[in-house]
C-alpha cells in the first residue's frame, strides 16, 4: 500500500522537479503532464476514481493542451536564453525559500497530532456524488459554473486580437 | 509515520517544487504551471484527509477537489490568455521584461 | 470480468465457459489475475484482427465506391493483404531524424497506442462482458481518449519538421474543439440513464414499445440529435475524413506522421483504428442499445454478436463517409465545432432534460411530448444550420 | 436545410458501391496480366524494322541503310552502319542493307519521326509495351535481329496503315514491272514509233512517294 504510494509520489515529484528545471519549454510541459498523471494515480490509490478521471480529463486533456498552445503561439526560440547572474541569484533564493516552506510544512506534518480514524472513507459512488453536488453543494456548483463561464469569456476577450481588422485596412 | 502523514509529506514536497518553479523561472508559462502544481498539492491534501479521516459528510473532500480542479482550469485558461496578450504587446513572455503597465 | 450470466443459454455464456475452462484449475488469487490477463488478451486479439480486416475492408469499399475492385492479389479476394502490409511495415527501416527529440519521438506512438487500448476497458461487449466494471466508466473513457491528443502533439513536435509541427497544432485545435461536443452529446445519455457506468447505460436501453420498437436512445428526438453530434465529433476525434486535417496529404505530406516509418508508423496506424473502433463502440453503447437485440424475437442471438454487428455497421458508415466527403478547411472545421455542434449539444441537453421531466405524460400529452421533443431537436438544427451556411460560401481571393 | 447535400453525396457513393457489383459497365477494371484489352489501332511506342518474310528476316529487310532516320531522330537513339556489299531486295534489285541497326529504346521518345521520313516504309511503330528489363543498358538496346518483324505482323497491329502501304508498294511494283515490260517491248520492237516512256528506263528502284508526305 505504502510502497505504491511511494512509487507514485517519487514519480510525480521527480517529473515535476525535472519540469521546473528543464531548459526546453515543451519538454517541461510533457514532464508536467507526467506529473499530473502521477497525481491522478495518487487519487486512484486513494480510492477517488471520479476525481482521478476528472484530473486526467482536465489536466492532461485541457490544461496541458492550452499550455502547449500558448508555447507555440509565443515561440521565440526553442530554449530560453542562458540565465543572467540576476536570474541565477533569484533561482537560488527561490529554491531556498521553497526549501524553507517545505521544511516548515514537513515539520508541521510530522509533529501535528493527526487524528487518523481506523476505517478508510467509504468509496463514494458517482450517484452519491451527483446527489451531493446537486443537493448540499448546489449553490457552490452554480458559482463555479458562473466562474467558468466568465473565465472562458474573459480568456477569449484577452486572447482575441486587439487590432481587429478595420474596413479598408489593406495589408 | 502513518499513511496520512506520507500523503501530506508528498503534497508538501510537491507544493515546494511548484513554489520553487514559480519563484525561480522567468518564463510566464512555467510560472503558471508552477501555480498549477501548487494547486494540485492542495488537492492531494483534500483527498488525503477525506480518505483517512471519514467525517459525517462522506463526499465533501472529493467535491472540494472537483471544485478546485474547475477553478484551476479557469485559472489556466485566463492565465494563458494573459500570456498571449502580454506576448502580443511586449514580444516576450519573460516576466522580468514585462515591467511596463502600458503596452 | 464478472461472473457471467447463469440463466442465459449456452451460446450467450460461451465466452465465460471458455474462460472458466481455461482457468478453473488455478487457485483463487491467481485465477483472478489469469482472468484479467485473458480479458486483456482477448480484447487485443479481437481488435487487432478487426484492425487488420478493417484496413482491407476500407480499401475494398473505397475501391468499390470508385468502381474498382480494391486489393485482390494477395490471397483469396486479397484477404492476405493486411499480412503483406504488416510484413512490409515490419521490415522497413526505422528512421529517426537527426534533429528530432529521440525520446519523445519514440514515446509518442507507444503512448498513443497505450491510451487507445485503455479505452477498450470499459466498453460492454455483451451481457456482463466488460473488462472493467467502473462506476464512472464513461468519464474514464473520455479521460483516456483525451490523453491521446498529447501523444499526437508529441509526435508532431518531436519530429522537428515543419509539416509535422503544423499538423500538431492543427490536431490540437481540432481535438480540443471536438472534445467538447463529444462530451456534451454524451451528457444527455448520462442524464437519461442516471449513471456513468457503461453496462448500466446499456441495461437502461432494454425493453420494447409495442414489442418491436427498442428503447434505444437513438429512437428519441434528443437521442437522435445527440447521436448525430456524437458521431460527427467521433469522426473528428479519430482524424477521419472529412476531418483528417492533421494528416492532410495534399498539403502536409503526412502531417504528424511525416517523419515516422516502419513499425512506429504501423503503431500510429493501429492506434488510429483502435481509436475509431473504441469511439464507435462507445457510440453503440450510448445510443444504439449496446448489446441489446433490436427485436425481442431476435434475442436468441448472443448479445456480443449484436454488439459486433452494430460496431461493424458504424465502422462501415465511417468508411462510407470517407469515400464521399472532401476535406474541410481549418477555419470551417473550428467554426463547425464552435458555432454549430456545441450550441446544438447544449440545446439538446435542455431537450433531454425536458424529455426526462415529461416522462409521465400519457395519452394526448404523449403526442405533445413528441412534438415538443422533435421541435427541440430539429429547430436548433435548422436555425443553426442556416446561420452556419451563411458565412461559408465561396471564398473571394484578394490576390488571385 | 443543412446536410441535404451531404446526403445526396452519400447516395451517389452508395449507388456506385452497389452498382459496381452488378453493373459491368460501371465496373471497368481489367485484371491486366490475365485479361487484356485490345490496344487501339493507333497505339504506338517504339519503332521496328519491317521485313518481308518471317523465315529470313535479315535477308528481306526493307531498310536500305539510307540513314535518313538516323539523322532525323531527335534524341538520336538510332545507330546504323551500312553494309559493304549489296543484297537483292524484294524486287530483286541489289541494295545496300544495314549491317548494324540499333535503337536504344531507353532513349527513344516514340515521336514517330523516323517512320515519317522513311522513303522505303522500312521502319514502323510497334505496339509492344512490356519491355521491362533488369539490365538498364544492354536489355533496352535493341539490335536489328530484335527489331526485325515481318510484314504480316505489321498487318496485324496496324491493319489500316499496313493495307495502305502494301497497296502503294504493290502499285509501285506493278508500275515498275509495266514500265520494264514496255521498255523491254520497245527495245524488242524494231520500230521506234511507240511513244517513249517519260521516265528513263534506268535501273532505279521503283520509288514510291514518301508516305504521309
Amino acid at each position: 500500500m505504502s510502497a505504491a504510494l511511494a512509487i507514485v509520489a517519487l514519480a510525480t515529484l521527480g517529473s515535476a522537479a525535472a519540469a521546473m528545471l528543464g531548459r526546453s519549454l515543451l519538454r517541461s510541459i510533457f514532464m508536467l503532464a507526467v506529473s499530473w498523471a502521477g497525481v491522478a494515480a495518487f487519487y486512484m490509490w486513494a480510492g477517488a476514481q471520479f476525481v482521478a478521471f476528472a484530473q486526467v480529463l482536465i489536466y492532461l486533456g485541457a490544461i496541458s493542451m492550452v499550455a502547449l498552445f500558448a508555447v507555440l503561439l509565443t515561440r521565440q526560440s526553442r530554449d530560453e536564453a542562458s540565465p543572467p547572474p540576476a536570474a541565477l541569484r533569484r533561482a537560488i533564493l527561490a529554491v531556498v525559500a521553497a526549501a524553507g516552506v517545505a521544511a516548515v510544512l514537513l515539520w508541521a506534518v510530522a509533529h501535528s497530532p493527526l487524528a487518523v480514524s481506523g476505517s478508510l472513507a467509504p468509496a463514494t459512488s458517482v450517484r452519491q456524488l451527483g446527489f451531493d453536488l446537486m443537493g448540499r453543494h448546489a449553490a457552490a456548483l452554480l458559482v463555479v459554473g458562473v466562474l467558468l463561464t466568465i473565465a472562458l469569456l474573459g480568456a477569449v476577450v484577452l486572447a482575441a486580437d486587439g487590432a481587429q481588422e478595420r474596413p479598408g485596412d489593406e495589408p | 509515520m502513518n499513511a496520512l502523514q506520507l500523503c501530506l509529506a508528498f503534497s508538501s514536497l510537491l507544493f515546494a517544487v511548484g513554489l520553487a518553479g514559480a519563484l525561480a523561472r522567468s518564463n510566464a508559462i512555467i510560472v503558471l504551471l508552477g501555480l498549477e502544481l501548487m494547486l494540485n498539492a492542495a488537492n492531494i491534501n483534500f483527498i488525503a484527509f477525506w480518505r483517512f479521516s471519514p467525517s459525517s459528510a462522506p463526499a465533501t473532500g472529493v467535491i472540494f477537489v472537483l471544485f478546485s480542479i474547475a477553478v484551476a482550469a479557469a485559472e489556466a485558461a485566463v492565465g494563458m490568455a494573459l500570456v498571449i496578450a502580454i506576448y502580443r504587446h511586449q514580444k516576450t513572455i519573460r516576466l522580468p521584461d514585462a515591467t511596463d503597465l502600458k503596452g | 470480468m464478472s461472473a457471467g450470466p447463469t440463466d442465459a443459454h449456452l451460446l450467450e455464456r460461451a465466452p465465460f465457459l471458455l474462460r472458466d475452462w481455461l482457468t478453473h484449475a488455478l487457485p483463487e488469487p491467481l485465477r483472478w489475475f489469469a482472468n484479467t490477463l485473458i480479458a486483456i488478451a482477448a480484447i487485443l486479439a479481437i481488435f487487432g484482427t478487426l484492425f487488420a480486416l478493417l484496413t482491407l475492408v476500407e480499401r475494398k469499399v473505397l475501391g468499390r465506391v470508385q468502381n474498382r475492385p480494391g486489393p485482390n492479389r494477395t490471397g483469396w479476394f486479397g484477404i492476405l493483404q493486411p499480412v503483406a502490409d504488416g510484413i512490409k511495415m515490419l521490415t522497413k527501416e526505422d528512421i529517426v531524424p537527426r534533429a528530432a527529440d529521440p525520446l519523445l519521438h519514440f514515446l509518442a506512438p507507444v503512448a498513443l497506442l497505450g491510451f487507445s487500448v485503455l479505452t477498450f476497458a470499459v466498453i460492454p461487449y455483451g451481457r456482463d462482458l466488460v473488462a472493467v466494471r467502473l462506476d464512472a466508466g464513461v468519464l474514464y473513457f473520455f479521460a483516456a481518449g483525451s490523453a491521446t491528443e498529447l501523444s499526437i502533439f508529441m509526435a508532431g513536435w518531436s519530429s522537428n519538421n515543419k509539416y509535422a509541427l503544423v499538423a500538431a497544432m492543427r490536431a490540437l485545435a481540432q481535438l480540443i474543439s471536438y472534445e467538447l461536443p463529444l462530451l456534451l452529446s454524451a451528457v444527455p445519455v448520462v442524464l437519461a440513464a442516471g449513471t456513468l457506468s457503461a453496462p448500466d447505460i446499456v441495461e437502461s436501453q432494454g425493453g420494447f414499445t409495442w414489442g418491436f420498437v427498442p428503447h434505444w436512445h437513438v429512437f428519441t428526438p434528443w437521442g437522435a440529435a445527440a447521436f448525430l453530434v456524437f458521431f460527427i465529433s467521433a469522426l473528428s476525434e479519430s482524424n477521419r475524413s472529412p476531418f483528417d486535417l492533421p494528416e492532410a496529404e495534399s498539403e502536409l505530406i503526412a502531417g504528424h506522421l511525416t517523419e515516422y516509418s516502419g513499425f512506429k508508423y504501423a503503431l500510429f496506424f493501429m492506434a488510429e483504428y483502435f481509436g475509431m473502433c473504441s469511439l464507435c463502440g462507445m457510440a453503440v453503447t450510448l445510443f444504439l442499445g449496446g448489446w441489446q437485440a433490436p427485436l425481442a424475437a431476435l434475442e436468441f442471438i448472443p448479445s456480443y454478436a449484436w454488439f459486433a454487428l452494430k460496431l461493424c455497421a458504424l465502422l462501415l458508415v465511417f468508411i462510407w463517409i470517407r469515400a464521399t466527403l472532401p476535406r474541410l478547411r481549418m477555419d470551417q472545421l473550428t467554426r463547425f465545432a464552435w458555432k454549430f455542434l456545441v450550441p446544438l449539444a447544449l440545446v439538446n441537453l435542455a431537450a433531454s432534460a425536458f424529455w426526462s421531466l415529461s416522462f409521465g405524460w400519457a395519452g394526448p400529452m404523449q403526442a405533445l411530448r413528441w412534438a415538443i421533443g422533435i421541435a427541440l431537436a430539429v429547430g436548433p438544427f435548422v436555425l443553426l444550420g442556416r446561420r452556419l451556411g451563411a458565412g461559408i460560401g465561396p471564398r473571394t481571393y484578394r490576390y488571385a | 436545410m443543412l446536410g441535404t447535400g451531404l446526403l445526396q453525396g452519400l447516395a451517389v457513393t452508395a449507388r456506385n458501391f452497389l452498382g459496381s457489383f452488378y453493373d459491368r459497365r460501371r465496373f471497368v477494371t481489367t485484371q491486366y496480366p490475365e485479361q487484356r484489352t485490345a490496344l487501339p489501332e493507333a497505339y504506338r511506342n517504339f519503332p521496328f524494322l519491317v521485313c518481308e518474310s518471317a523465315d529470313d528476316p535479315m535477308g528481306t529487310l526493307r531498310c536500305v541503310a539510307c540513314q535518313i532516320c538516323e539523322k532525323e531522330c531527335p534524341p538520336q537513339c538510332i545507330y546504323i552502319e551500312k553494309s559493304k556489299d549489296k543484297k537483292p531486295d524484294a524486287n530483286g534489285k541489289p541494295q545496300i542493307y544495314p549491317a548494324v541497326f540499333d535503337i536504344d529504346t531507353a532513349v527513344c521518345m516514340s515521336c514517330q519521326i523516323c517512320v515519317e521520313v522513311c522513303p522505303f516504309d522500312a521502319i514502323k511503330m510497334d505496339q509492344v509495351f512490356e519491355l521491362a528489363a533488369t539490365d538498364r543498358f544492354g536489355a533496352l538496346l535493341m539490335d536489328r535481329h530484335a527489331l526485325a518483324k515481318p510484314n504480316s505482323y505489321f498487318q496485324s497491329i496496324h491493319p489500316t496503315e499496313a493495307g495502305e502501304v502494301d497497296s502503294r508498294l504493290l502499285a509501285a511494283r506493278l508500275a515498275a514491272e509495266e514500265k520494264a515490260r514496255t521498255a523491254a517491248a520497245a527495245k524488242a520492237a524494231p520500230k521506234p514509233a511507240a511513244p517513249k516512256p517519260p521516265a528513263a528506263p534506268s535501273a532505279e528502284a521503283p520509288k514510291p512517294s514518301p508516305p504521309l508526305a
